[in-house]
């Protein structure tokens, strides 16, 4: 087969899935947050309301799309679209099973940072470029947290790496087979600290509350896509949506199994791989919407205070501690 | 041309695209948070807490006037307010409709006696429903919404009915 | 000594208690909630076991109003008979404090439980509780006369029906000084 | 009283003082003496070194300028009174008293009086060219006008001619032309109680920061306030609190509406709390007209507004998690109020304006299922006030967003007459309810719950507990309701005689004051409301520099902010 074709087959396939992705999660998030909330969320439209997030687009689809008089107006264009594609590429990467991969990249963990650092610079395109105060103020906040959150969410995910000797996801899945200990899953997991400061760093990278800033509703309007309507606006929901599922995949794989269910073979796991792997970002994803839909926000220097202050350090220690244990360990059982 | 028949504003394809965004618009329905007055609390934060829960309809609200469908204008408008109203009406993107909530939007209420209250944001901005009361009932409100939808599709239907007849 | 994040933790807990609690919504127009009997909702006519208008034109409700809300216009006759040209009462203004119900010496109206208001035409937020009828004679005064009255008298006791006529601009009257 | 007039004499200050009937000790100077007046009474030994309120009275010959002056340590209180002539100049004392600052602009606006001496003397509540309300002379719509509604034009075009100008409205000088007068005190650090800043508002022309406008429209000002923010990155370098956008009129609404009807009017002053606002004027008018209440009217009272009391902390509560971003502390607080709503509605009539408390007692009687309700809804609060404690105020990020923020100390709360769970927060232990007891609260068990930080959350934990003292007297209440007639025989139509009287309440941001001067007819000649969230809301304008715009947020929002009470 022409590899261009494949190649295009491949890119319509993240983006597919990044839209449904979306329009299932914005619906998921009004569902949870609904019944977190001792209420229904939608209801009305379709049967409990399943094609509400449907309509929203659609309609999102038919609105004006006004440009401010005042903006950029080849970079207020550009700016969702400078948000959106890096989530899509960052699909490309994620292994849904051994085989469901779009691209099996040797370095796939690096390519999404890499690709996910891009996403920052979109958002400050879209708030310097709508030339209104919130928006500024909302891209200056996400451009700061950043450099936050980036240097202690990859010194967390390295303690993974140092113990799957890859940067291959499917590697690093696979290295997470089997159990130990008789009966634990041989999860990541059990590297706690590195779990949770991964975590920590990854509410910051995704813009969820307590570290939602960037579009703090209460602060700021709705921070860097105040001035964005219609579809543009919808791109940018999207993007922020399709970063918390990459970010709550890319828990899945590193700390969770990835697509493997424990105590159960990896070839029997095989035929429903990318469902099981769906579930557990999906828990991952309620989990962060229940906190999304509980916590207060911390306010902007404190954000910048756990991300230098706590997270850095203590990230750049445990990876020492976890290089001292994997060589100590290497020592007494020998190499794995 | 052959083109022009097939997407048109008078072909079939247009007609029942056009009916599935109707039903679009009707059912997501996003409103500005934009307090006003006393009915700010019933019409917008009652509206959408946990008895009455505008978000079962598809009704959810917007911090940003750009992103909002709907305006309510809840509350009492005075000429200091009337350019801000105005403007953030003017801020909403097409297609949009103001609900006039309570007495003060509707007519001017029980302060329509002081020269510095409007009788009426209707005179500002163009008012597609009126919902009396001082405050409105949360569910009062949420009728007002359905009477918003019936409108809605009644306008569509005007309109396609009117490109059908052209279309023949 | 509290560890740092027990408090984030319990904030969590509470919140997944609340998610297993029952949701306290009421689905609007499917189900509705009952209104307690002194609820305040629109002013409505109060009719009598013959279906008749009980206001006399006695214009206290106008008088009590403190927003100018109803407006009754009436014509007396010479044997001091009174018509009641139109009572006007301009929904969109009304605050429903009751005070004009308060003031009525014959229960002729009271505040009704009907709460669905919204309305699409403007000219619609002035309704007519009355048009074109007899003002009922007072009860209290005249006890015997009133069935008598009450037969001779067309049944015109029209109820409001908000798009029947589009109501002009109120015409001032004097009596509603306050 | 006959101290304050040796200290008056000792001063050289010609005034008279006499006792007012229902009213108290009134002090009358002429319009060139009251700042001296003024001086002396708050350093003398009565130390009267709280201003109460601030308003004009327009008697027809003059405008009195009102000076309520309260000594908390004597328990003490004193009507300074000063006659100023119409159009004539009002020498500011916000140097004496900062808490006169905004009732000062408000007052010099509706009065048509020429500020001096005013840090910032533009107008407060309405836009240039509009009249001076208040004056006598100005008569309001009649019924004519209102009822022709089609009458009152607008050109929507001059609307867009105003929003252009919007931008230039915030430098725009006050009425008279002779625009901003010297600063009393020039260089910043001499500003009074310690502030960073004078309050002088924002330089929109001169500023070299980021200047954003935070309002009308926005989602955490709790309604239509709009603060004008000078930033240097994030950090507040002055801000400036723009209010008017709810202005209505009510203090001269109720100038044409007879005693029974002012309530209506009152309800949508302050429309989370109604009955307490309805209270205090029913309180006042019983004073000048000498009605006595019934004991079971003014347990229902009690109950009515404790009830109302915890149904409006709520809307305080479940705002501030939202401001601090805690979603389900909004809706869960909700919860509880949809209950007590219903309780309400059930009692009154209607879920939030009652029209309920009138002179002489309450409208109807408790009815039974309210009852039940009652209790029901007790047993709920019971368990949701802890889990919301819990869920918000012992949640380490939102004690790191609100621990050491927005600070009052003991003298700068009471020196910008902050009154309230604010004033109870900065240590000072002092509620209406116990001190200036009324209704039937000499006769309820209560404690007053006082915190000293004066810091945001200070202000959270003693509202927090007011909310369980207040579920704790509506026990009280329905267990100790007495039996009786629940209104005294009062006249349809009242008419108190010729006379002036003030009656506070505690409401849920203060004492909520109303100033009432009647003369002998049907209708009020003057109803002043104090509002005692227009002080929070000066006193939170004041300490925005040096905050952060997230701190902004949070701290207007433990002021409890009512902006249909501010603006009235």
């Amino acid at each position: 087969m022409n590899p261009w074709l494949i190649a295009v087959l491949r890119f319509l396939a993240a983006l597919g899935l990044m839209l449904l992705n979306g329009v299932v999660m914005i619906y998921m998030l009004r569902k949870v947050l609904g019944r977190l909330h001792i209420r229904l969320g939608p209801m009305d439209n379709g049967p409990w309301g399943m094609f509400q997030t449907v309509f929203d687009v659609l309609k999102l689809l038919t609105k004006e799309d006004p440009t401010p008089r005042a903006a950029d107006k080849l970079l207020f264009f550009l700016a969702p679209v400078i948000v959106f594609v890096p989530s899509v590429m960052a699909y490309a990467v994620l292994p849904f099973s051994r085989t469901w991969v779009i691209v099996d990249l040797p370095y796939g963990l690096l390519f999404i940072f890499a690709v996910m650092s891009i996403i920052p610079l979109g958002i400050l395109a879209a708030g310097w470029a709508s030339n209104n105060k919130w928006s500024i103020i909302g891209a200056m906040r996400v451009v700061g947290s950043q450099v936050t959150y980036e240097v202690p969410m990859l010194l967390a995910a390295l303690p993974v790496v140092m113990m799957a000797q890859s940067l291959s996801l499917s590697d690093i899945v696979a290295a997470q087979s089997g159990t130990f200990l008789w009966i634990l899953p041989r999860w990541f997991a059990w590297n706690v600290p590195a779990l949770v400061l991964f975590f920590i760093a990854g509410l910051i990278e995704a813009g969820q509350t307590p570290f939602d800033l960037a579009e703090a509703e209460s602060e700021l309007v709705a921070g860097f896509s105040t001035e964005y309507a219609s579809m543009k606006f919808g791109l940018l929901f999207l993007a922020e949506f399709s970063n918390v599922f990459l970010f709550s995949a890319l828990m899945v794989t590193l700390f969770f199994g990835g697509w493997q269910i424990p105590w159960v073979s990896p070839e029997f796991t095989q035929p429903i791989a990318p469902v099981v792997f769906m579930l557990k970002t999906y828990l991952g994803i309620f989990f962060i919407m229940t906190i999304r839909g509980t916590l207060p926000r911390l306010r902007v220097d404190q954000m910048l205070a756990t991300g230098w202050k706590i997270l850095l350090p203590a990230a750049l220690a445990w990876v020492m501690v976890t290089g001292f244990i994997i060589k100590f360990g290497q020592m007494f059982v020998g190499p794995r | 041309m052959a083109l022009d028949k097939l997407t048109g504003e008078h072909s079939a394809l247009f007609i029942r695209s056009e009916q599935l965004f109707d039903v679009a618009r009707r059912k997501s329905l996003w409103y500005m948070a934009f307090g006003i007055a006393c009915c700010a609390i019933e019409g917008l934060m009652h509206a959408s807490g946990p008895r009455f829960d505008f978000d079962r309809m598809g009704v959810f609200f917007r911090a940003s006037p750009r992103q909002a469908d709907v305006m309510i204008v809840a509350g009492t408008v005075n000429w200091k307010m009337a350019p801000t109203v105005r403007r953030l009406y003017d801020e909403m993107p097409e297609p949009k409709w103001v609900v006039a909530m309570g007495a003060c939007a509707c007519t001017g209420g029980p302060f329509r006696e002081y020269p510095n209250v409007m009788m009426g944001v209707d005179k500002i901005v163009p008012v597609d429903v009126y919902i009396p009361g001082c405050p409105p009932r949360p569910e009062s409100v949420q009728y007002g919404f359905i009477v918003l939808m019936d409108k809605i599709k009644a306008k569509t239907e005007e309109r396609l009915a009117a490109a059908r007849h052209d279309g023949r | 000594m509290r560890i740092y994040g027990t408090g984030i933790l319990k904030s969590m807990l509470i919140a997944y208690r609340n998610m297993l609690r029952k949701p306290i919504t009421v689905q609007y127009p499917q189900e509705k909630i009952e209104l307690p009997e002194r609820a305040r909702w629109a002013v409505a006519l109060e009719y009598d076991e013959e279906g008749q208008h009980k206001c006399t034109g006695c214009l206290a409700c106008v008088r009590a109003c403190p927003d100018y809300v109803l407006d009754l216009q009436m014509t007396t006759a010479e044997d001091r008979s009174k018509h009641i040209d139109h009572y006007r009462y301009e929904i969109g203004a009304c605050m429903m404090c009751g005070l004009c119900v308060e003031a009525c010496p014959f229960s002729a109206i009271k505040m009704s439980h009907d709460y669905e208001l919204a309305r699409i035409d403007p000219d619609t937020l002035t309704v007519d509780l009355l048009t074109d009828v007899p003002a009922a004679v007072p009860k209290r005064k005249t006890p015997a006369v009133e069935p008598a009255k009450a037969t001779a008298e067309a049944p015109a006791a029209a109820p409001a029906t908000p798009a029947a006529e589009p109501a002009e601009p109120a015409v001032p009257d004097g009596g509603a000084d306050v | 009283m006959t101290a304050a007039k040796g200290v008056l004499q000792r001063a050289a200050v010609a005034a008279s003082v006499e006792t007012v009937e229902s009213l108290g000790a009134v002090c009358r100077v002429s319009a060139a003496d009251a700042r001296k007046a003024l001086v002396a009474l708050r350093d003398s030994d009565i130390s009267l070194g709280f201003l109460v309120d601030f308003f004009g009275i327009d008697t027809g010959e003059a405008v009195d300028i009102v000076y309520h002056l309260r000594s908390f340590a004597r328990d003490e209180e004193l009507f300074v009174k000063a006659a100023h002539d119409y159009g004539s100049v009002l020498s500011s004392v916000w140097d004496i008293f900062p808490a006169a600052l905004m009732p000062e602009r408000e007052t010099a606006e509706l009065f048509g009086l020429t500020l001096a001496g005013h840090p910032n003397p533009k107008r407060l509540l309405t836009t240039d060219g509009c009249p001076a309300y208040l004056l006598k002379s100005l008569e309001v719509r009649g019924a004519d006008e209102v009822r022709n509604r089609a009458a009152q034009h607008v050109d929507p075009t001059a609307l867009d001619r105003t929003v252009s100008s919007l931008a230039e409205s915030v430098a725009q000088e006050p009425g008279s032309a002779s625009g901003k007068t010297p600063l009393p005190v020039a260089e910043p650090g001499a500003a009074p109680l310690g502030l960073v800043r004078i309050p002088s508002g924002v330089d929109v022309e001169n500023s070299e920061h980021l200047i954003l406008n935070m309002g009308p429209q926005h989602p955490s000002t709790h309604g239509v306030l709009r603060l004008i923010l000078e930033l240097d990155g994030e950090e507040i370098v002055s801000g400036e609190a723009v209010i008017g956008y709810l202005h209505r009129g009510i203090e001269k609404l109720a100038e044409s509406r007879r005693y029974s009807a002012v309530a209506t009017l009152l309800d949508r002053a302050d429309y989370v709390s109604g009955i307490h606002s309805e209270l205090a004027f029913a309180l006042a008018t019983e004073k000048i007209a000498g009605i006595e209440v019934p004991r079971r009217a003014s347990y229902l009272r009690c109950l009515l507004g404790e009830l109302n009391r915890i149904a409006s902390h709520i809307t305080w509560y479940g705002p501030m998690g939202l401001d601090s971003g805690a979603m389900g502390q909004f809706l869960y607080t909700f919860r509880d109020r949809e209950a007590l709503l219903d309780i309400l509605e059930d009692i009154t009539g209607q879920r939030m304006m009652f029209n309920y408390v009138r002179p002489g007692g309450v409208l109807n009687d408790i009815t039974t299922t309210a009852e039940a309700k009652i209790r029901t809804f007790l047993d709920d609060f019971a368990i949701h006030v802890e889990e919301n404690a819990e869920l918000l105020m012992g949640n380490e990020i939102f004690q790191a967003r609100t621990q050491g923020v927005g600070v009052f100390d003991r003298e700068q709360a009471l020196g910008f007459g902050l009154t309230g769970a604010c004033l109870r927060g900065s240590g000072v232990d002092w509620d209406v309810r116990r001190d200036r007891p009324y209704a039937a609260y000499a006769e309820l068990e209560f404690d007053v719950p006082v915190a000293e930080q004066g810091d945001v959350y200070a202000r959270c934990q003693v509202r927090l507990e007011e909310m369980r003292q207040s579920a704790r007297m509506i026990r009280q209440c329905i267990d100790g309701l007495p039996e009786g007639e629940h209104t005294a025989k009062v006249a349809k139509v009242l008419r108190p005689p010729v006379g002036e009287s003030y009656a506070a309440v505690e409401s849920p941001r203060g004492e909520l004051g109303v100033h009432l001067v009647a003369d002998g007819t049907d209708l009020p000649y003057r109803m002043r409301y104090r509002p005692p969230a227009l002080y929070a809301l000066q006193a939170g304008e004041a300490f925005l520099p040096g905050l952060l715009i997230a701190d902004a947020v949070v701290l207007m929002g433990s002021m409890d902010l009512i902006l249909g009470e501010v603006d009235r």
